[in-house]
């Protein structure tokens, strides 16, 4: 650290405090932006399931025919 | 070598038929040109500064502007199938359909980028230079823009699209194109930009009919 | 998932490294930010200003990281025609042109306490625009077809071709930059590093590769998920 | 005037069908074949023979391949699974000889709105290399299909039967053993569809095969048929490949 200290960064606060701020927003967003991605194939596929699970249940014979 | 001159014939042909199409290509052409004096000025030595930067940025776009025809037309109405079934390698009609696209646009742009040059108060000794290096560059343009309209083919949006794929290639062309005029001007002299543009063009001439190949290929997987 | 490709045993294999790379990117990268913004000395010449190169550097390293991914995916994905390394090519894209941008942002803010400009047409940052223009560019395409497939796969050629490309542009760009160099600006880099600066240097470096790896591979399986969606959907239409 | 064109035109095609011109190719076969448009599998496990003279009806409803069997047959599109073979040998080992073997007729006609009739065609007998006199080919392709009085007209002019007709000329303009032929007949009138009756015959009486999907009845006489229905995929087995 020179003159000024951490948060000062020796006069450069201006430039180097945004660089590591859109950094590290540009990574999060990233981040979550893929777990969003995945969460809601995740669950569409869950419902899409789910409902297939529903209209088998009633007739196990061609369930198990199809199996 | 029957199917290229086959097909260049025909693309010529209907080229011209389509003349309409081709003086718009031109006039744009000019008129984007016409358009820089306008914006920056009239004054004669800045526009000399710039001349030969606005005569090839112009003709990018125009270019760019013509690649929709490219093969668009042909996919559209079934003669791609056509021509894709024909037993010369797909890579030959590219590279026929790339030449016939170049004669047809490429060419009358060559024509009329003098009287631009003039206009835009161009250094007398920036004209043969300029001149050669659309000569050797906008084949190029031609070639590369042959992967995009292959590439774009079916999509959403085409014409933004190709010039979108396309410009950031054909970068390489646009510098050493101006920067020959420059260096003749400078008095550095032009041929080792000309010779640039001349390795591109001799790397381009093979590579990017094959590559437009493989995309028109998928793209009639798909049509 | 067609084209009779199982991208079950590819599943599995991501789904071994994920624990890694996210454990590697959440050890590295706080590490990283340790070592750019305190466990280092400021430049002798540029102050404090020299730590916004432990994050422009590495972006620019994985700018151009990201894309040699994409193009040696769809290299494979047009040789062997496998589907899920069109896939990879896909969602790595817009992670490579966040680093990009993230690399021109990062520059601009150190160009301007440096040569007293937010933009300088250098020739580094020069190439690194035409990048973004070209991760841009193949993004667009990937997604301007109806059919996902046909998209994936013409990116595939693009990223290709791109690649092919991207020595000339880098060294047409620098062409032009020697020809044109404005006398005022001052020269970064060279020589200069001190063996201190590459501690930090790395350590970001290797975090932002991780983080890539794991945010890749959750975007992949988001997609391969997509992809297992529509043809369930397509399947309960015909069934 | 068209029915003496026609009739013109069967004289030079019985002419033409000589033993000097018949085709001496090899059965055209595919095995295992399953075809995938988009994340959907359209039809899977699905073989065929085509022997010289044979005639093959593809038929099945809407969307169930028949097009893109047509295309995967004539290589525009590759099978997701399986090969095809012709005279026993692996299409693929030689792609440009398969491309000479085949004449295609897709849905689209092909037919530029400024070239007349003779020049679409022409370009077409240029590609396919037509043999000793193709002014003479070109004009018993016309006579054939009763467009001879077309020959100089721009394509903007044509009706959709007559284009019809030229697209279906471009199959006599260069010969070749395998036609493949997506609903040929369509927009044709009585006249049209009995000269492409008479086309067809002449081309399998010379030994060349046909493969055509349709939802008509083309007149192809003791055509066989393949249903694409069957070999239509379960849902349960396209959930199983997801």
């Amino acid at each position: 650290m020179t003159g000024g200290g951490f948060w000062t960064m020796g006069g450069y606060a201006a430039y180097v405090w945004p660089a590591y701020a859109v950094t590290t927003l540009a990574l999060i967003a990233l981040l979550l932006g893929a777990l969003r991605g995945l969460r809601q194939a995740e669950r569409e596929l869950a419902t899409l399931e789910g409902s297939r699970a529903r209209r088998r249940a009633p007739s196990a014979s061609a369930a198990g025919d199809l199996a | 070598m029957s199917a290229f001159v086959a097909v260049l014939a025909r693309d010529l042909r209907l080229g011209l038929r389509h003349g309409a199409d081709l003086a718009m290509v031109v006039i744009f052409f000019v008129l984007a040109a016409l358009l820089f004096p306008f914006g920056v000025g009239p004054e004669a030595n800045l526009l000399a500064r710039i001349a030969a930067g606005v005569v090839w940025v112009t003709a990018l776009l125009a270019a760019m502007l013509s690649l929709d025809r490219l093969f668009h037309a042909d996919y559209e109405d079934g003669s791609l199938d056509q021509l894709a079934l024909s037993p010369a390698p797909l890579a030959v009609i590219v590279l026929a359909k790339a030449t016939a696209h170049w004669l047809t646009t490429g060419l009358p742009l060559i024509a009329v980028a003098p009287a631009l040059g003039l206009m835009l108060r161009l250094d007398p000794a920036g004209f043969a230079p300029l001149l050669l290096a659309m000569l050797v560059g906008t084949p190029c343009l031609s070639l590369f823009g042959a992967i995009g309209a292959a590439l774009t083919l079916g999509a959403r949006r085409g014409g933004a699209l190709v010039a979108l794929v396309v410009l950031p290639l054909v970068l390489p062309v646009l510098i050493f194109g101006v920067g020959a005029v420059e260096a003749e001007v400078t008095g550095l002299g032009a041929q080792p930009h000309l010779l640039v543009l001349g390795a591109l063009l001799a790397a381009a001439l093979p590579l990017a009919p094959l590559a437009a190949a493989l995309a028109l290929r998928q793209a009639l997987e798909s049509a | 998932m067609h084209r009779f490709a199982n991208p079950a045993r590819f599943l599995r294999i991501i789904t071994a490294i994920l624990p890694w790379s996210a454990g590697a990117s959440a050890a590295l990268l706080p590490l990283g930010l340790y070592f750019a913004l305190i466990g280092s000395p400021p430049d002798y010449q540029q102050g404090d200003s020299v730590r916004i190169m432990y994050v422009h550097v590495p972006a620019a390293w994985m700018a151009l990281a990201v894309y040699s991914v994409m193009a040696a995916s769809g290299a494979v994905a047009l040789v062997w025609r496998h589907p899920v390394a069109e896939l990879v090519a896909q969602a790595a894209a817009p992670i490579g042109a966040v680093f990009t941008a993230m690399c021109l942002i990062t520059g601009s803010l150190w160009g301007q306490p440096m040569w007293g400009t937010w933009w300088v047409w250098d020739a580094r940052l020069t190439s690194v625009l035409v990048l973004l223009f070209l991760y841009l560019g193949y993004i667009a395409l990937v997604n301007a077809f109806d059919d996902p497939t046909r998209g994936a796969r013409a990116g595939a050629v693009l990223a290709l071709v791109g690649l092919v490309n991207l020595p000339i542009i880098k060294f047409s760009v620098d062409w032009w930059n020697t020809l044109h160099q404005p006398a005022s600006v001052a020269r970064l880099g060279g020589p200069s590093i001190d063996p201190q600066m590459l501690l930090p240097l790395f350590t970001m470096a290797g975090g932002f590769a991780a983080f890539f790896v794991t945010v890749l591979i959750l975007r992949v399986r988001a997609e391969l998920l997509r992809r297992k969606l529509r043809v369930l959907r397509l399947a309960q239409a015909q069934g | 005037m068209a029915k003496t064109d026609l009739d013109r035109g069967r004289h030079k095609l019985n002419q033409r069908s000589d033993p000097r011109q018949s085709f001496d190719s090899g059965s055209f076969a595919g095995a295992g074949l399953a075809c995938v448009r988009g994340d959907r599998l359209l039809f899977r496990g699905l073989g065929f023979v085509v022997k010289p003279g044979d005639a093959l009806v593809l038929t099945g409803p809407n969307g169930s391949g028949k097009s893109s069997l047509l295309r995967l047959m004539a290589g525009l599109l590759a099978p997701a699974a399986g090969h095809l073979t012709w005279a026993g040998r692996p299409v693929e080992a030689n792609r440009e000889a398969q491309r000479g073997r085949v004449r295609w007729l897709g849905h689209l006609d092909a037919v530029k709105p400024t070239l007349t009739v003779r020049e679409t065609l022409a370009l077409h007998g240029r590609l396919h290399g037509a043999g000793a006199d193709p002014a003479a080919a070109l004009d018993d392709a016309l006579g054939a299909l009763g467009i001879g009085a077309l020959a100089d007209t721009p394509g903007r002019q044509l009706s959709a039967g007559q284009r019809r007709r030229v697209a279906l000329a471009r199959l006599l303009v260069a010969p070749a053993p395998l036609w493949l032929l997506d609903e040929p007949t369509v927009g044709l009138d009585d006249a049209g569809f009995a000269a492409f009756g008479a086309v067809a015959a002449a081309h399998r009486a010379a030994g060349g095969a046909i493969v055509a999907a349709t939802h008509s009845d083309l007149g192809l006489g003791d055509a066989r048929r393949l249903t694409l229905a069957d070999f239509a995929p379960s849902a349960a087995e396209l959930e199983a490949a997801a």
